[in-house]
């Protein structure tokens, strides 16, 4: 009964102490001081973030209850990955927050946006089947409460509706396909497993549990097939709760299905789950794009850029290895911040105007110079142009995928790949069109967005700008992968 | 316990299909409230007692409250659902024949685990749960426990926060 | 780093961003763009004579202005540069051809501001792949040179231009997939942990299997941009809706990327899978020559006959480097630098006309001779430079391509070397078709007798480019040994020559 | 010898093009007009003095036991291919490229003398001027080359100075499309010359003249006017062939075809009628003097190679017989007097190639070498004599078609008599020059073959017939309404250039050419065969100038009827035997209707096609799709299971069976 | 007849196709979620069975059992919560109404 073994989760037990403090703040404080709550909240979630980077940062891989828990650095930088998304998602949403709607609700986003990152985090350090189920519940099910924020917008409500039915069944998929690997391997423990699946010869079963786990984890990532409540939800839920579904909890996934897969899995690689791994990816991109297409609602246009992009970090994965598992971790980071950057402009034109179809933004450049160029810089980025950051990013990825041993089959997985980048950049420089090159005179009228949404943009296009160019961050996350790597292999 | 089971397992299928397939929802919830009795008699008959009572007490007790509460508050009582379309139902079909059989497949690739026979138990306390849920070490569910009050709370803020009028 | 002059080809240019990110009227957007470009053509002169100093004092290295500063460690990505003569010839057609284009667009309307903003950018790309060595930037700034161009034509092109610009983007963009992936694979099937040229060439590492399957994607990928048959579409529709500047400078410049890259990154470093696949490419190639001179025959917007007829030059550009021996490459690197101040000219001419004419059709148009004797003169040098002329450009170049192209003595070389041959009869037919119809003859249209001669700018403009083509086209020992001199022994040792 | 006065005479015209082109519309007509006339004089004085050094200066440089050799006075690197193959620009001074000095500095100046009274008050005077400097530059650049790829050089600037000429009315569509012609049919011809050079110099390794033809420089080693054993090997190109003949065979061809097209043989001579659109001097000096004997200069500059192939020998043979009598049955028949002229120059530069076809040392020590020089010549000077009376002709009536002119002898006195001697040139009477050329030539054809022989001795009765067809409907025949403006001779500036012609057409048949000009450089002694050749060709001569005369000293009907009595042959001859027709039809039929347009076709449609088509996939596979965005939530699960199902079954499925 | 481990399992596992069947049938969310149940339970008894089974030493699978009933039952309640939000704002408990966003 070695209670100090909480204190390895430096991370979350700050998380739930900041968690805490803004639950009390919001319950017990006056109502004039709850106009300060999100300020509190962001200094108190932003001193979290930085705590992260200096003093709760591990120097080495660290394990707890008995290896149920882990932590090293590339955990801890992940994590911080996704503090820096969701303080850029809070102060983004102030202005959501303070619109009179919202505004009695505002405590409960923040806590249930901590809680989920709660969640994240634990999905991410769990080596225990059954903490990462929890983790991934904690960051799925407040989600659904939070989808369905927009209480006077039916789509709302429909979307959390249809999130909430998928995560539920996929999670009994998913627990489906973990009763299997139990039945084969007697234990939840990833290490225990991971040498039982090394033992046993591939059974049948051990495969369709395995197809079970990547469809329930697949489904939090929005894999094709398990993508198709996506867009719907994307779409109706609340901007600034899109943009945090779209990044961090897409972030997070994606990286505790690398955990799973590698850790777990990672003996019938290539027997197995490569092969999974390219028809999903295939299936991703492809499938993503297409539909992206013809979108012209922008944040079902961004929900489907975001499943193809899925695709894209799931070729991390495919190097089974340190570098494609920090090209992962770096693809992450910066599809954070373009990601954010398109939501962050999304965000405050919806909020200025209620505007979300692209033919509105056609001559937004005219109206809104400065909005429409982070817009466009956004864009720019997720197609992954030079020199900003979403070109590093997919080259890394794709030097990742490709770093394992050479094979013709992996080749052409990337091909696919990025012949599908030309896909993406069509229906990205469709939006950089509307704003750009359009004729026509503007639908929306010049306006002055927040200080938080300017803020927000600005750190954004920061990020888009800085950190492919200055070569440190890429660095920095590919050392410390290559030097400490995961719980045991990928280092 | 032959007999026991027999009646348990059929009790299980028989219910199972009539909470999918009765077009009144009340009676569905109650053929749920069914099976999940047979489910906890499994449990018992597994030695598993305090997890029988733990499905008695959440699911029956709770659960499936929750559900006629909610029933009751989205239905005229007695009205009956439309019939489903002979598509729909066969699609189903489809779906349910298709994963039971691929697991089934699946499962029939084991056959030295499956056709096990229950082995002898060492004697399971409430103690040694009480002490497995607070221990830290191997076996221990220490953070889990703690983790799941996380989301507990969480769940609770939400469904409050969703439920709220305004 | 700053010791390094070849750093300046980017700072310079990042320099002027700023400075037109602060101008605040159009003079002084004009003087920042003119300062800034006379700077990179001082640069470049510079570098050209300390280079042949430096060569002169015995400086035998492949490449002179060596800088390597670790960007990437982890991956060994490096910020190298490096230039020899070629990279200096392409620096000096750039720097002259983004002078040449400021003048041209002196009066560009709407938005100037964003115009050289987005110009400037495409210029860093271009110079930044220019003295690059190192793979990964070499790519960057490939790509960076790439994107401006969707905003350059969609903003302020003419006529399809939306479609043009994303025909243009994506075809480009396609082929820098194929080229990505290529390069992730020379690094990886080198196995050297470098990205840098020429420590890979001369490893010479690259297993050949790998390399056949690895050159023809590098081939395409930089093929694409240089207009190959039958990657070439986005070309005639994507020069024609640019504007004037744009379009020189992607076709003086951008086009030549292809041709660069072609050869130093495909051939240069997969010798082997040069010489066993370079049939297919020389099939490819050849077709591209005549097909595009034919085609320019019978096309009546003079926009897409320039852009037709760079498709058959650059075509010959590509073809000459198959031919894997010196006098060719020489030869076809003489041809993107005469093809690049050529092409230029005739698109600030064909902008110059048609800000005039308001067309482009050679129907509605006649005598301008008569009318604007300035610019049908400086036309009608265009032309002759472009169908070959001695004293021009365009002679030189062809002529060392072809008497290149027949040292190589494969029949298919040979077949292919006389059918490309041939081009110089098809480019005398549509030059001197264009010249009859829109120069010569009667004047058409009444209304353009109006019009008037060039400005001062225009004229700038114009006479810069001759001068140039001109000079190469009367000295053209100079170029070619300042070319030649840097096709050191190694870049052929394992093609056996 | 100093090269200073080669590169004047190479530099001046040059920077009387730059100065007149660049700054000429600042200057007045004079000006331009005079600064063109004393550069080129100055060419000339010096041309003058090269050729009078070169030739009888006796200097060991240029002479060596009474053979003359060939001497480099520069030979300044231009552009290096690779090894020895390297494009220079030298001056390579030897008999025929002195004597065309002579030939062309001599008609430019007159032509420029000429042209200060025929283009006066002309727009573009200067324009003008500044071409005429190019072109003059251009075909000195030429003559002298030192390598057959400075040859080529020129050979396309004097092209594109051809070109611009020949469009010098360049309002006028029939000008430009004239132009047109020329210089793409020319170009089509380069195209052959350009293989050829490459075939040649890629097995001999080298693009000079001095190596090819195996004459040694003068300050060379060895004085050897044979080819060494191994040019000989290098040339046979160790006996690869292509299609049945030796690629030397090939070569030389191709190299020939480059003259074909400028020097106007069939079935490349379709420019040269219409190239009349030029103004009347432009083509006495580049449509009959000086740039369409290039052809015949170039055989004459590559002559031991051509003496190795009989084969390509033949060929030029062939051709030029073919060429000579086509061309002088279609002077004939025509109306425009400067279309007669350009048939009449084709015939003649024929007669150049047929003897240089039939030159064979075996048989006659290079006679026909020597003849095809010697009648390069004179004919160049009765060319450009005839042409710039028919100038002057048209200066005064403003009509190209002798139905315009007729008893003009009253009115332009000077303009008759210089014509008629010119007519009597050409029509070989002695002692007119043209007499003593072409009986050389005559006599070359007859001791190589008779069938050459009677051949050309026809032709030239041919010659004599049209020239003086020509001759009487100008002078005689009926005298049509001139109006007030009664014709008369032409000032001093026209006139004098015609005078001077004159008198060297009369005397220039006396000059020793032989002693001069040769194959190898040796003299060779001109004797006139009179009892075989020279009587006989006289009195063809005189015969066909009686019918001429009987024909069409007065008006009368005769003419008509003999025209309908040879009905088709006489409308095809008239129309020149419909060779623009078909190259109409072969250009506009079927290269641009059949190869053009489908292939812009192709290029829009199937090629562009399938990236729009690709585009057009992609967006119906994306509405394919969308049912499976059905915005319910169950049958994305079903999509979800199946996907499961899908992944394990499969997976499954392949890794264990 | 001793009562093998399969004998648990096929129960459970028609349970679970019976739930799926449900799930993707019923129009009714609630009904769905009913089903759902189905499906959580049927992975409640695998674990159980499997765990007595196979590994009598060890508590995993009935501890995760044990979660996982509160795990369903904060699903249940959250979703009963959200489909009643719904049902407020359109008076219909219906998947098929509910899909209007889609494309």
């Amino acid at each position: 009964m070695d209670y100090s073994q909480f204190l390895v989760m430096k991370q979350e037990i700050g998380l739930l102490v900041v968690f805490l403090l803004v639950f009390l703040y919001d319950t017990f404080m006056s109502k004039r001081a709850l106009n300060s709550l999100q300020g509190v909240s962001i200094i108190f979630f932003g001193l979290l973030t930085v705590c992260g980077f200096c003093c709760a940062c591990p120097t080495a891989t660290e394990t707890a209850f008995a290896g149920m828990y882990v932590t090293s650095p590339v955990i801890a930088c992940i994590k911080n990955i996704l503090n820096v998304g969701v303080l850029i998602v809070l102060v983004q949403s102030i202005n959501w927050n303070n619109s009179e709607a919202q505004v009695v609700r505002r405590g409960e986003f923040l806590e249930l946006v901590l809680v989920t990152l709660f969640g994240m985090y634990l999905m991410i350090s769990a080596r225990h089947f059954l903490l990462f189920i929890i983790g991934l519940e904690a960051a799925s099910l407040p989600l659904a409460a939070l989808v369905a924020f927009e209480k006077n917008k039916y789509e709302s409500h429909e979307a959390a509706i249809k999130y909430i039915l998928t995560a539920v069944f996929s999670s009994a998929i998913f627990m489906m396909g973990l009763s299997y690997v139990y039945m084969l391997c007697g234990s939840l423990y990833f290490g225990e497993i991971a040498a039982q699946v090394a033992t046993q010869q591939v059974s049948v079963l051990l495969i369709v549990a395995l197809a079970f786990v990547v469809a329930g984890v697949g489904f939090k990532l929005s894999l094709v097939p398990f993508h198709l409540w996506t867009a719907d939800v994307y779409q109706g839920a609340p901007t600034s709760v899109t943009s945090y579904l779209s990044v961090i909890s897409k972030g997070s996934a994606a990286f505790a299905f690398l955990v799973i897969l590698t850790q777990v899995f990672g003996a019938v690689y290539s027997q197995v789950w490569e092969w999974m791994l390219y028809a999903l990816i295939i299936l991703t991109i492809t499938v993503g794009n297409l539909f992206a297409l013809r979108q012209t609602n922008m944040k079902r246009f961004l929900a489907f850029s975001s499943i193809s992009q899925a695709g894209y970090i799931m070729l991390g994965i495919v190097g089974n290895n340190a570098m494609g598992m920090a090209s992962l971790m770096f693809y992450i980071l910066v599809y954070i911040f373009s990601n954010l950057a398109a939501f962050g402009v999304i965000q405050s034109i919806e909020n200025a105007t209620g505007k979300l179809d692209m033919t509105d933004y056609r001559g937004l450049y005219k109206s809104n110079p400065k909005l429409s160029f982070v817009m466009m810089l956004a864009m720019f980025s997720l197609a992954g142009i030079p020199p900003f950051a979403g070109f590093f990013s997919k080259f890394f990825i794709f030097a990742g995928a490709l770093s394992g041993p050479t094979s013709i089959a992996l080749y052409v997985l990337v091909l696919i790949a990025l012949i599908n980048t030309i896909i993406s950049l069509y229906y990205y420089l469709l939006v950089v069109k509307a704003m750009f090159l359009s004729n026509d005179e503007p639908v929306i009228p010049t306006f002055k967005s927040a200080c938080s949404e300017r803020i927000g943009m600005w750190v954004t296009v920061a990020g888009i700008v800085c950190l492919g160019i200055v070569s440190c961050f890429y660095n920095e996350i590919l050392t410390i992968c290559q030097q400490y790597g995961l719980l045991g292999g990928l280092a | 316990m032959e007999i026991m089971y027999t009646i348990v397992a059929l009790a299980i299928i028989i219910f199972s299909i009539l909470t999918v397939t009765t077009r009144k929802i009340l009676r569905s919830a109650t053929y749920l409230l069914f099976t999940l009795f047979a489910a906890a008699i499994i449990y018992f008959m597994m030695d598993y007692e305090f997890l029988g009572g733990v499905q008695i007490a959440v699911y029956a007790g709770g659960i499936v409250v929750l559900f006629v509460f909610s029933i009751l508050l989205t239905t005229s009582p007695g009205s009956n659902s439309e019939k489903l379309t002979n598509r729909r139902v066969w699609w189903g079909i489809l779906a349910a024949v298709c994963t039971a059989g691929v697991t089934g497949w699946a499962l029939l690739s084991r056959c030295a685990e499956i056709f096990a026979t229950k082995p002898a138990m060492a004697d399971y306390t409430m103690q040694d749960l009480g002490e497995d849920m607070l221990s830290t070490g191997h076996g221990g569910y220490l953070l889990p426990f703690e983790a799941i009050s996380v989301l507990l709370l969480a769940c609770i803020i939400g469904a409050v926060a969703v439920a709220r009028k305004r | 780093m700053f010791s390094n002059p070849l750093i300046y080809f980017v700072v310079i240019p990042v320099i002027m961003l700023l400075g037109i990110y602060l101008s605040r009227n159009m003079a002084q957007i004009r003087t920042v763009a003119v300062a800034g470009s006379l700077a990179l053509l001082g640069l470049s002169a510079w570098l050209l004579v300390d280079y042949l100093g430096l060569r002169a004092a015995g400086a035998d290295a492949p490449m002179l202005y060596r800088g390597d500063w670790t960007w990437f460690s982890a991956m060994n990505i490096k910020l190298s540069v490096g230039v020899d003569g070629i990279s200096i010839a392409m620096l000096l057609l750039s720097s002259i051809i983004l002078l040449t284009g400021s003048f041209a667009s002196w009066k560009i309307n709407p938005l100037p501001k964003e115009f050289f903003l987005w110009l400037i950018l495409l210029s860093i790309g271009v110079f930044g792949f220019f003295i690059s060595i190192d793979l990964f930037t070499m790519f960057m700034f490939y790509e960076v040179a790439l994107i401006p161009m969707y905003l350059l034509i969609g903003i302020w092109g003419t006529g399809r231009k939306e479609y043009s610009a994303m025909k243009l983007t994506l075809m480009l963009m396609g082929g820098s997939a194929f080229l990505m992936l290529s390069l992730i694979g020379i690094y990886y099937n080198a196995g050297l942990h470098s990205w840098n040229l020429l420590e890979i060439a001369q490893a010479d590492s690259i297993d050949h299997t790998w390399q056949m399957f690895l050159f023809p994607m590098a081939f395409v990928g930089f093929g694409v941009l240089g207009a190959m048959f039958p990657f070439h579409t986005w070309s005639p529709d994507g020069h024609a809706c640019a504007p004037t500047a744009v379009s020189m400078l992607h076709a003086g410049v951008l086009m030549k990327l292809g041709g660069y890259g072609c050869f130093r990154v495909a051939i240069y470093l997969m010798p082997y899978a040069a010489n066993e696949l370079a049939w297919i490419f020389l099939i490819l190639t050849g077709i591209s020559v005549v097909y595009g001179a034919f085609s320019a025959c019978v096309q009546t917007d003079l926009k897409y006959i320039n852009a037709y007829s760079s498709v058959s030059h650059c075509g010959l550009v590509l073809f000459a480097i198959l031919m894997l021996n010196t006098t060719a490459m020489t030869g076809a690197i003489m041809q993107m630098l005469s093809h690049g101040l050529m092409t230029a000219l005739f698109f600030a001419l064909i902008g110059m006309i048609y800000g005039r004419t308001h067309t482009r059709d050679i129907r509605q148009m006649g005598g301008l001779m008569k009318i604007m004797p300035y610019l049908a003169v400086c036309y009608m040098i265009a032309g002759f430079a472009s169908l070959g002329l001695p004293g021009l450009s365009g002679f030189v170049a062809e002529m060392t391509i072809f008497v290149g192209s027949f040292e190589n003595t494969h029949t298919l070389n040979r077949v292919f070397t006389i059918i490309a041959c041939c081009s110089i009869v098809i480019t005398a037919v549509y030059i001197l078709r264009v010249v009859g119809k829109l120069l010569l003859g009667p004047v058409y249209d009444k209304h353009h007798e109006e019009l008037t001669d060039a400005t001062w700018w225009e004229r700038t403009s114009t006479v810069t480019l001759i001068i140039c083509v001109a000079a190469i086209g009367c000295f053209p020992n100079f170029f070619a040994n300042l070319i030649r001199t840097t096709f050191s022994p190694e870049i052929f040792k394992v093609l056996g020559m | 010898m100093e090269p200073i006065i080669p590169i004047l005479i190479l530099c001046l015209p040059l920077l009387g093009f730059l100065v007149l082109g660049l700054l000429g519309p600042k200057m007045s007509h004079k000006a331009a007009g005079w600064y063109g006339v004393l550069s080129i004089g100055t060419v000339m004085v010096l041309a003058y003095i090269t050729a009078i050094t070169y030739f009888f200066s006796g200097a060991p440089e240029f002479i060596l036991d009474g053979t003359r050799l060939q001497y480099v006075v520069f030979n300044q690197d231009w552009l290096n291919f690779y090894k020895d193959l390297t494009i220079r620009i030298g001056f390579l001074l030897d008999p025929i490229s002195a004597l065309m000095l002579v030939v062309i500095t001599t008609i430019s100046f007159c032509v420029h003398l000429y042209s200060l009274g025929y283009m006066e008050g002309e727009k573009g005077f200067q324009r003008y001027y500044a071409f005429l400097q190019l072109f003059s530059f251009s075909m000195l650049g030429l003559v002298v080359a030192t390598n057959i790829f400075q040859m080529y050089i020129f050979w396309e600037l004097v092209g594109a100075s051809s070109y611009l000429l020949i469009g010098f009315y360049y309002q006028r569509p029939s000008a430009v499309s004239a132009s047109k012609k020329a210089f793409i049919v020319t170009r089509f011809a380069d195209l052959g010359f350009l293989i050829g050079i490459l075939i040649l110099s890629y097995y001999t390794g080298t693009f000079n003249f001095t190596d090819l033809t195996g004459s040694v420089l003068a300050n060379g080693s060895s004085v050897n006017n044979l080819i060494t054993p191994g040019v000989v090997a290098s040339l046979k190109f160790g006996g690869a062939s292509f299609m049945g003949c030796s690629l030397l065979t090939w070569a030389l061809v191709l190299i020939f075809m480059g003259g074909m097209g400028k020097s106007a043989m069939l079935p490349l001579h379709i420019w040269l009628p219409d190239a009349m659109e030029g103004p009347t001097p432009v083509s006495a000096l580049i449509h009959a003097a000086t740039m369409v004997v290039a052809g015949v200069y170039l055989v004459a500059r590559l002559f031991p190679l051509y003496l190795m192939e009989e084969a390509a020998l033949l060929f030029i043979t062939v051709v030029g017989a073919i060429t000579a009598f086509y061309a002088a049955v279609v002077a004939c028949t025509q109306v425009d007097i400067k279309r007669v002229l350009a048939f009449s120059t084709i015939s003649q530069i024929a007669f150049m190639m047929v003897s240089l076809g039939v030159a064979r040392p075996e048989i006659h020590e290079g006679l026909g070498y020597m003849a095809s020089m010697f009648h390069l010549f004179t004919h160049a000077m009765f060319k450009a004599l005839l042409f710039l009376g028919a100038g002057a002709l048209i200066h005064a009536v403003h009509s190209n078609d002798y139905t315009a002119m007729g008893g003009l002898r009253k009115y332009m006195p000077i303009t008759h008599i210089t014509f008629l001697i010119g007519c009597l040139a050409i029509a070989g009477i002695p002692p007119f020059s043209g007499f003593f050329s072409k009986d050389e030539i005559l006599s070359a054809c007859y001791e190589n073959n008779f069938i050459w022989g009677a051949w050309m001795s026809m032709v030239a009765g041919l010659t004599a017939f049209y020239m003086f067809r020509l001759y009487y409907l100008i002078f005689w025949w009926d005298e049509p309404d001139y109006g007030h403006h009664k014709p008369h001779d032409a000032p001093w500036p026209m006139s004098l250039p015609l005078i001077f012609l004159a008198l060297v057409s009369c005397v220039a048949g006396f000059i020793p050419f032989g002693e001069f000009v040769t194959w190898n450089g040796e003299p060779y002694h001109i004797h006139i065969n009179w009892v075989g050749v020279a009587i006989p060709s006289i009195v063809i001569a005189v015969l066909a100038i009686a019918l001429a005369t009987f024909m069409y000293r007065k008006k009368n009907p005769l003419p008509d009827k003999v025209a309908k009595a040879t009905g088709a042959l006489w409308t095809a001859a008239h129309h020149r035997f419909y060779w623009d027709e078909i190259y109409m039809f072969i250009t506009h039929k079927i290269i641009f209707n059949l190869i053009c347009k489908p292939i812009a076709w192709f290029d829009r449609h199937i090629i562009d096609g399938t990236m729009d088509g690709l585009a057009w996939c992609a967006q119906r596979l994306s509405i394919t799709i969308r049912p499976l965005q059905s915005g319910n939530v169950q049958s994305y699960v079903y999509v979800y299971l199946f996907g499961a199902l899908l992944l394990g079954g499969v997976t499954a499925a392949v890794v264990l069976l | 007849m001793e009562i093998k481990l399969l004998y648990y399992l096929v129960p459970s596992l028609i349970m679970f196709c019976c739930g799926l069947y449900g799930f993707l049938t019923r129009k009714n969310m609630i009904a769905m979620l009913i089903s759902l149940e189905l499906m959580l339970n049927a992975v409640d008894i695998n674990f159980t069975v499997i765990n007595r089974y196979i590994f009598p030493d060890s508590k995993e699978g009935m501890i995760f059992t044990l979660f996982a009933i509160a795990i369903a039952a904060a699903e249940t309640a959250l979703a009963i919560a959200i489909i009643i939000n719904l049902y407020r704002v359109t008076k219909k408990v219906e998947t098929d109404e509910a899909s209007q966003l889609k494309g």
